[in-house]
């Protein structure tokens, strides 16, 4: 009963944001127009494919504990790698995708199976170390591949009309919620499964899980490359939205920043990664224009210059966030919610 | 020897050195099927290093361990744990923000195979969940299957760690202090469950400081000694061993080797 | 053989660097287990308000930076004090987030510098022997390298004596561990929480003044741009050995200098090679305890 | 609310005095925001003197909103789809090449007119059919450097930084000395690199005719004295760019041993449009600086192209193709074929000013002398 | 000496993980001997102990020496001279047996005196060979040890100690028992204890828990003299009572 009720208000929200790009809602200061406008879908799109990023983050860190410090790298793998598929081949872009992936698992196999050696602060540090390689690897444009700080665009030959251009913004926007539906169901998916089960023994106690007969590394590689096999998809996305790839996307700040997002939502909470990831992208994109208002202009000194660095501003929430609200905004809409309902029976004697 | 068919458990020699100090040297020992085998010794014996090499958690420095016949000395403790091995910690190791239910139901699911499919899901109901349930009930904690296993008082946390050994069905079951914490109105319920897993047909090794408790439940008991196997022998006559007297029971203490019940 | 002279004596004078930058870090990483994203900005600021003491005497004058030295430790004391105290001393029994309250505050206060002093490097006037160069067997070895040097040996001894001579390494080790038992010890852990944090910021402050020094600038960013081969040099260093930071700094410098030299600009990439390595034949560093 | 079925609202509408957008996007905060508010007065000023003050040409009232990107592609990109998506038909600015090629491919996805501001990556001249630039390209600064000596058989030694940056002005000088005749060498520095005096040995005992040094960012106070403190700068010609007046200070007391190329100092340019820029944006209490002319030239293609073609892009195209008009460094022309901005180029050095350092003039270098080699395809 | 009573507990209420587990405790701890507290597993016998230290949300009075102290933090309590003994040993497993020691130590009136010292060597040999082996590898029965020294290293007005003989083997339950007898001559004990033998050696008095509740207070002799009230009260069976 109380299931299928869920399920209804999740496909109820799911057909509103399909239909967004059709209706003319406004929502001052957070969409810069209309929705159906290309620069509200534009942020939109962008908002779906950070939150499916997020997710794959959610899957590492808060499912299976993870704290990688590279996670980056793999979506850099799909903007850089389809990028440069599409801009040295022929290939049409659906096989082009296709290679992409592969490659990416096989990146993250090699670079998990590596780093997976080290627990704790020692794997965030390995990571970073691969992630760290591949940035500098990007920005120095070996061969001229990457483009270098300045980036590589999107060869659109080998893209279908109809994801190119902001006339067809609407279907990009299509194309990043699909996205994230479907980095969800996986995500959903991998959670629920035995081996979802089995990840989260791991990140509990270890030695507990050998014990049982079971495969911590094993798991744990699992999880790793199915989290990065989902980046590396977004990224391939988003390579599509931005008809581009940057070198910023490959960076650990990139990463760190996918965990502000996951920890603003909540940690291990799947709503948690994709609210934190919409508000964190929303905040990004518009406090600037907040901080460049009128109203902050006026103000002095003291109140001025700190209001108007968004980055400043965002930097501060995160902080209150973290200290005043544990568990993130997934955790405080939990109390909240639990205050409204009945205390459960049953208190422990 | 006494309930045991063949040896199920075999270890030769096997001795550890960490750093220069010999933890463990010259373990003979070989425990036959259905069997229950205490191990006694003083503090720093070396009991809980002897469970560690045999459970994989250490590499011996010299000697073998046969599992059913098998050399499992170089094998890891997933592979002895799949390949019948079971054992509990002497300072309960669980997964504390788990709840009790879902702490038993992974070991089910594990034993059942495909604990690494992403294809199937457990659910609530299924026949892991219901085995889970049942073990459970065994130990007593079936008021406590939803709470979170790191809020469980001390005893309770043993109780659940013998659950889980429920829950892996393992062939040969190591128990490191088992009663150690449990509130004395339930060790003799314990006693039972443990009891009730020999009499299943597996085989025990039980390392307890409580001489009634082992009196009463083992077919032979072990002596270690500053990391030796001092003797293996029938209870009555480990009792009656000098050194077992002075070293390990003392003469002043309130407990002294008695009948057990 | 001059060239090989220079390459060897900046190495160890860019090791003393990433040393100066590292110390505070290490202290706090491995006492704490924090890993603390906010010393690249205790650093800066030290830098900024220590530079604009020393420039208050003179700026390019010896006194001025020796007060810049002293206002620069001491505003990094003070910035890691208030840290302390306000936002990792509410979060004690939450590690991770710890370590991600000073993630938000890198991000938050390189804005606020950016705000304050703009995002352009400023250049500094150093004393004219810094300036210059010393003659070794030839080659024109930067005076600031000597500096370095020193300063991170001087920097190294204070931090082991602190350790050694107090009890504060202890408390917090223990306190990492399990603080409720400390206290039940009848020891106030969280005061030396935030002594070690101030000292740690201390480092930092001191650090960045030193650092302008080398660098030749100060700007909003150069604590987070020094902090990523801090961050190295921690870890290969080994948990909790300040020493191992110590020969980490000169040993990934040295390497860094040999490899841009003679193996085409590869430095970064081996340094990130030799974290790889080091992790995975001693996961606990150089000399870092054993987990 | 329903929206529209289609998002093309363009105003092609015919009633000749329809308002025109212009859309810039530009670094108003981040670390290029010194270049982006340089930018900005002298887009503010070429507007004024392009409509004679009226902010209108041709009965086209001109409005200018202006985007922060904070040197970021991703929001420059979305900026850009923002304001193409609202009908807006010409974008311009940013001050950084990554953003500059994005918004360039933006153009020519979606068919609008682009000015490109500062970015100085040679890439951007002749990429397609709708970008223009307003600034100078790596080539021009490269041909500027060649002036210095004669590159016939001469000694040239590249130091950079191993980056786009650093890697794209090797490439130029091998292209424009190289042909000359000149022998061109390298030694490229790892970008993140903060100790490089090995390198400034290198360089040394390279014993180049001229040296041309391409650096950007923070380390460049070090470099200088880095190569002063090896003695480079007293051996040879070393040749760089003269970047905005906060980088004047950075080469310390090496300041009067190096050669300068120079795009723009305010003052260096003597004509009369310059004085009008100069005066416009002192008046608004900005300071001029290198990369002023770049927004003001803007401003005056923008104003060129909407009186001869407003609401039609192609013809705004066409407008510009070619157009040569009186710029502040002097008389400008928009290359036909690929868009590059022939410009004249100087060479300066810095002299001792009290406790400052001040540009001065040495010599103009005709536009036509430096311009680029055209791209062809 | 003041009042009668070193430690008293008036209502005591302790809270963990916004559940109250101690619901409305009273018991006091006389200037001399030992008090035992008993109850079956997870009634509430830890939270007692750590809620007068503070080392849980609690509510409710606790005076020590007659002085209210349940407005401190644990370390100003505890230098007022409370020596605690937790239950799972909880010694600091990467410092070394002599460093968790050295941390015991405390300066001034009540700390750490040669007596207390010499006390500790002889009760614990095997901690002066094993000083500088890490904790976290020491075996059970030696962390036991360890947790115990630091207690008895000083001056205490008051031991709290939470199952101390358990996991040690027999002769050393025997020791221990011993050991706690006799810093029992100087220093009042409040004891929680599962070996009835050992209550049986040590305590003077008995305070049960159960559900988090006091359920019975009294000499110790009355209770472990009724075999009805034990099986009430402890669920010790007489079986079980047979083996002693
Ligand atoms: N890494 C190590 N270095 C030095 N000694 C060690 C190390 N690990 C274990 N030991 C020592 O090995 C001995 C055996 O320990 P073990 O835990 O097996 O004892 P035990 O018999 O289980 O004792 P208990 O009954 O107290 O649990 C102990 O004396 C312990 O201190
Ligand atoms: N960390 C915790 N989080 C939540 N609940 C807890 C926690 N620790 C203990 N509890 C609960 O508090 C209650 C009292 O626990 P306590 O440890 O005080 O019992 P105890 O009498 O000492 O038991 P034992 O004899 O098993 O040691 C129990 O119901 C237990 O489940
Ligand atoms: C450093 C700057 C003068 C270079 C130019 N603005 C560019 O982005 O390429
Ligand atoms: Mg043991
Ligand atoms: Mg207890």
């Amino acid at each position: 009963m109380n299931r299928t009720r869920t399920l209804l208000g999740a496909l109820g929200t799911l057909v509103l944001l399909a239909c967004l790009p059709l209706l003319a809602l406004p929502v001052p200061g957070v969409l810069p127009g209309y929705t159906y406008e290309p620069g509200s879908l534009q942020l939109l799109a962008l908002c779906w494919l950070t939150a499916a990023l997020a997710l794959s983050y959610h899957l590492l860190f808060g499912l299976a504990g993870l704290m990688s410090f590279g996670h980056a790298l793999y979506f850099a793998a799909g903007t850089y790698g389809l990028a440069i598929v599409l801009d040295r081949t022929d290939v049409p872009l659906l096989p082009a995708a296709a290679l992409v992936l592969v490659g990416g698992i096989a990146l993250a196999f090699v670079v998990g199976a590596v780093s997976l050696r080290v627990t704790g602060i020692s794997f965030a540090m390995v990571t970073l170390a691969f992630a760290q390689a591949g940035n500098v690897l990007v920005r120095r444009d070996q061969g001229d591949l990457t483009g270098g700080e300045e980036g590589l665009a999107l060869a659109t030959a080998g893209v279908p009309d109809a994801l190119v251009g902001v006339v067809n913004t609407r279907n990009l926007y299509w194309l990043a919620l699909a996205v994230l539906v479907l980095v969800y169901l996986v995500v959903l998916w991998i959670e629920r499964s035995r081996a979802g089960h089995m990840a989260a023994a791991v990140r509990e106690n270890e030695v507990r899980v050998r014990i049982i007969g079971g495969r911590p590394y094993l798991t744990k590689l699992v999880v790793f490359v199915l989290a990065a096999s989902l980046a590396t998809v977004v990224g391939m996305a988003y390579l599509l939205l931005q008809s581009g790839a940057s070198p910023a996307t490959s960076t650990a700040d990139f990463t760190l920043t996918l965990l502000v997002m996951v920890v603003l939502g909540g940690v291990g909470s799947r709503w948690g990664a994709v609210v934190g990831a919409v508000l964190y992208t929303v905040l990004d994109q518009r406090l600037a224009e907040l901080a460049h208002s009128d109203a902050v202009a006026g103000l002095p000194a003291v109140l001025r210059i700190p209001l108007s660095e968004p980055m400043f501003l965002l930097g501060t929430c995160f902080i209150l966030v973290v200290i005043f609200l544990p568990g993130g905004l997934a955790g405080a809409a939990e109390r909240l919610a639990a205050r409204r309902r009945p205390v459960p029976e049953g208190a422990a004697a | 020897m006494a309930a045991g068919g063949e040896p199920v458990l075999e270890v030769t020699g096997l001795g550890l050195t960490i750093g220069g100090a010999r933890i463990l040297s010259g373990i003979d020992l070989t425990v036959g099927r259905g069997e229950l085998v205490g191990v006694i010794g003083p503090n720093g014996a070396g009991k809980t290093t002897l469970f560690n090499l045999v459970s994989g958690i250490y590499r011996p420095t010299s000697g073998r361990v046969l599992l059913a016949g098998r050399d499992v000395t170089a094998a890891s403790v997933a592979v002895r744990a799949r390949a019948g091995l079971g054992r509990t910690f002497q300072t309960s190791s669980l997964f504390p923000r788990l709840s009790v239910a879902e702490n038993v139901r992974l070991a089910t699911q594990r034993r059942r195979g495909g604990s690494l499919s992403v294809l199937s899901f457990p659910r609530r109901g299924d026949a892991a969940s219901a085995e889970a349930t049942e073990h459970l009930a065994t130990v007593g904690l079936t008021h406590r299957a939803d709470a979170a296993a790191g809020d469980l008082s001390h005893g309770d946390k043993r109780k659940l760690e013998i659950a889980v050994l429920l829950a892996m069905d393992s062939s040969v079951v190591l128990l490191d202090e088992p009663m150690a914490g449990v509130a004395t109105g339930d060790v003799a319920g314990l006693v039972e469950v443990i009891r009730a897993i020999n009499a299943s047909g597996r085989t025990v090794l039980m390392v307890e400081h409580h001489m009634d408790v082992v009196l009463g439940l083992a077919d032979r008991v072990a002596v270690l000694h500053h990391g030796e196997l001092l003797t293996c022998d029938v209870p009555e006559k480990v009792m009656a061993d000098e050194t077992v007297q002075s070293a390990y029971l003392g003469t002043t203490a309130g407990t002294t080797a008695g009948s057990a019940a | 053989m001059s060239t090989l002279i220079l390459l060897l004596a900046t190495g160890l004078g860019l090791g003393g660097l990433y040393f100066l930058v590292a110390s505070g870090l290490s202290l706090i990483y491995g006492l704490m287990g924090v890993l603390n994203f906010a010393h690249g900005s205790f650093l800066t600021l030290g830098a900024f308000v220590g530079l604009a003491a020393g420039n208050l005497v003179g700026a390019g004058t010896w006194g001025g930076l020796l007060l810049g030295l002293v206002v620069g430790a001491l505003t990094g004391a003070a910035a890691a004090t208030a840290t302390e105290l306000g936002l990792i001393r509410p979060l004690y029994d939450r590690h991770i987030e710890q370590v991600l309250v000073t993630v938000g505050l890198s991000l938050a206060t390189v804005a606020l510098f950016e705000g304050i002093w703009g995002p352009n490097p400023r250049n500094v006037t150093r004393p004219g022997w810094l300036a210059s160069t010393t003659d070794v067997l030839g080659a024109r070895v930067p005076n600031t390298a000597f500096l370095n040097v020193l300063a991170g040996a001087v920097v190294l001894g204070g931090i082991v004596a602190f350790l050694r001579y107090t009890r504060y390494g202890l408390i917090i080790r223990a306190g990492v561990e399990n603080r409720a038992m400390v206290t039940a010890l009848g020891i106030d852990v969280r005061r030396a929480f935030t002594l070690v944090f101030a000292v740690g910021g201390a480092a930092a402050g001191l650090g960045g003044v030193l650092a302008t020094q080398s660098l030749n600038y100060v700007s909003p960013h150069m604590g987070a741009s020094l902090l990523i081969f801090a961050f190295i040099v921690t870890v290969i260093g080994g948990m909790g050995s300040l020493t191992g930071a110590a020969v980490a700094s000169v040993v990934v410098a040295v390497l860094q200098q040999l490899a841009n030299f003679y193996l085409n600009n590869t430095g970064d990439l081996i340094v990130v090679l030799l974290l790889a390595l080091v992790l995975l034949v001693r996961p606990s560093g150089l000399l870092g305890r054993p987990a | 609310a329903c929206a529209p079925t289609a998002a093309t609202t363009g105003g092609s509408d015919d009633d000749g005095a329809a308002p025109v957008d212009v859309g810039i996007v530009y670094s108003e905060s981040g670390p290029l925001a010194a270049y982006g508010a340089a930018y900005k007065e002298g887009f503010e000023a070429g507007l004024d003197h392009a409509t004679g003050g009226t902010g209108t040409v041709a009965g086209h009232e001109i409005t200018v909103t202006y985007h922060d990107d904070a040197g970021d592609p991703e929001k420059a990109v979305s900026q850009a789809k923002d304001l193409i998506g609202k009908g807006y038909q010409i974008l311009a600015g940013t001050v950084v090449s990554g953003v500059a090629l994005p918004l360039a491919e933006q153009a020519e996805q979606n068919k609008v007119l682009y000015v490109s501001g500062p970015a100085a990556v040679d890439t951007l001249t002749g990429i397609n059919r709708y970008t223009f630039r307003s600034g100078r390209q790596s080539l021009q600064d490269v041909a500027a450097a060649g002036t210095f000596v004669d590159p016939q058989g001469a000694k040239v030694v590249v130091f950079a930084q191993d980056n786009a940056f650093g890697q794209g002005n090797l490439a130029a000088v091998e292209g424009v000395l190289g042909e000359q005749g000149a022998e061109v060498s390298s030694v490229l520095v790892p970008e993140d690199a903060t100790e490089f005096t090995p390198f400034a040995k290198k360089v040394l005992d390279a014993q180049a005719d001229m040296v041309f040094v391409a650096w950007a960012g923070a380390t460049t106070g070090a470099m200088w004295q880095g190569l002063d403190q090896q003695g480079v700068l007293d051996e040879t010609t070393v040749v760089t760019g003269l970047g905005d007046v906060a980088t004047y200070g950075a080469y310390g007391d090496a300041a009067e041993k190096v050669s300068f190329l120079n795009h723009y100092f305010p003052g260096a340019a003597g004509t009369e449009t310059e004085t009008v820029m100069l005066d416009a944006v002192e008046a608004a209490g900005g300071t001029p600086d290198l990369f002023t002319p770049d927004g003001f030239v803007a401003a005056q293609m923008i104003v060129h192209a909407i009186e001869e073609g407003a609401g039609d892009v192609e013809a705004m195209v066409d407008a510009l193709e070619g157009y040569t008009f009186e710029g502040p460094k002097g008389e400008t022309t928009v290359r036909a074929s690929d868009h590059a901005l022939v410009q004249p180029m100087y060479q300066a050095r810095l002299v001792e000013d009290g406790d400052t350092w001040a540009p001065e003039l040495v010599e103009v270098i005709d536009g036509e002398s430096v311009a680029p080699a055209e791209v062809t395809g | 000496m003041s009042g009668p009573n070193v430690l008293e507990v008036r209502g005591l209420s302790a809270r963990i993980a916004g559940q109250e587990v101690v619901h409305d405790v009273s018991f006091e701890v006389p200037a001399a001997g030992v008090t035992a507290v008993l109850g079956r597993n997870g009634v509430g016998k830890t939270s007692t102990l750590r809620a007068v230290l503070g080392l849980v949300e609690r509510s409710g009075e606790v005076l020590l020496d007659g002085v209210r102290v349940d407005g401190e933090r644990t370390d100003r309590i505890v230098r007022r001279g409370v020596g605690y003994v937790p239950e799972d040993r909880e010694v600091f497993a990467g410092l070394t047996v002599a460093e968790n020691l050295r941390l015991a130590h405390r300066a001034g009136p009540g700390g750490t005196t040669a007596e207390h010292r010499a006390l500790v060597d002889a009760l614990f040999p095997d901690l002066a060979t094993r000083a500088a082996q890490r904790a976290g590898t020491l075996s059970g029965g030696q962390q036991q040890m360890v947790s115990l020294a630091r207690a008895l290293l000083n001056d205490n007005r008051i031991l709290l100690v939470d199952e101390p003989t358990k996991g040690l083997a027999p002769r050393i339950v025997g020791e221990v028992a011993e050991a706690l007898a006799a810093a029992a001559r100087t220093v009042p004990i409040l004891l929680v204890e599962q070996n009835l033998q050992v209550v049986e050696r040590l305590a003077d008095r008995v305070v049960v828990i159960d559900a988090g509740r006091v359920v019975h207070t009294g000499p110790a002799r009355d209770l472990l003299d009724d075999a009805d009230l034990l099986q009430r009260l402890l669920g010790v069976h007489a079986e079980t009572e047979a083996a002693r």
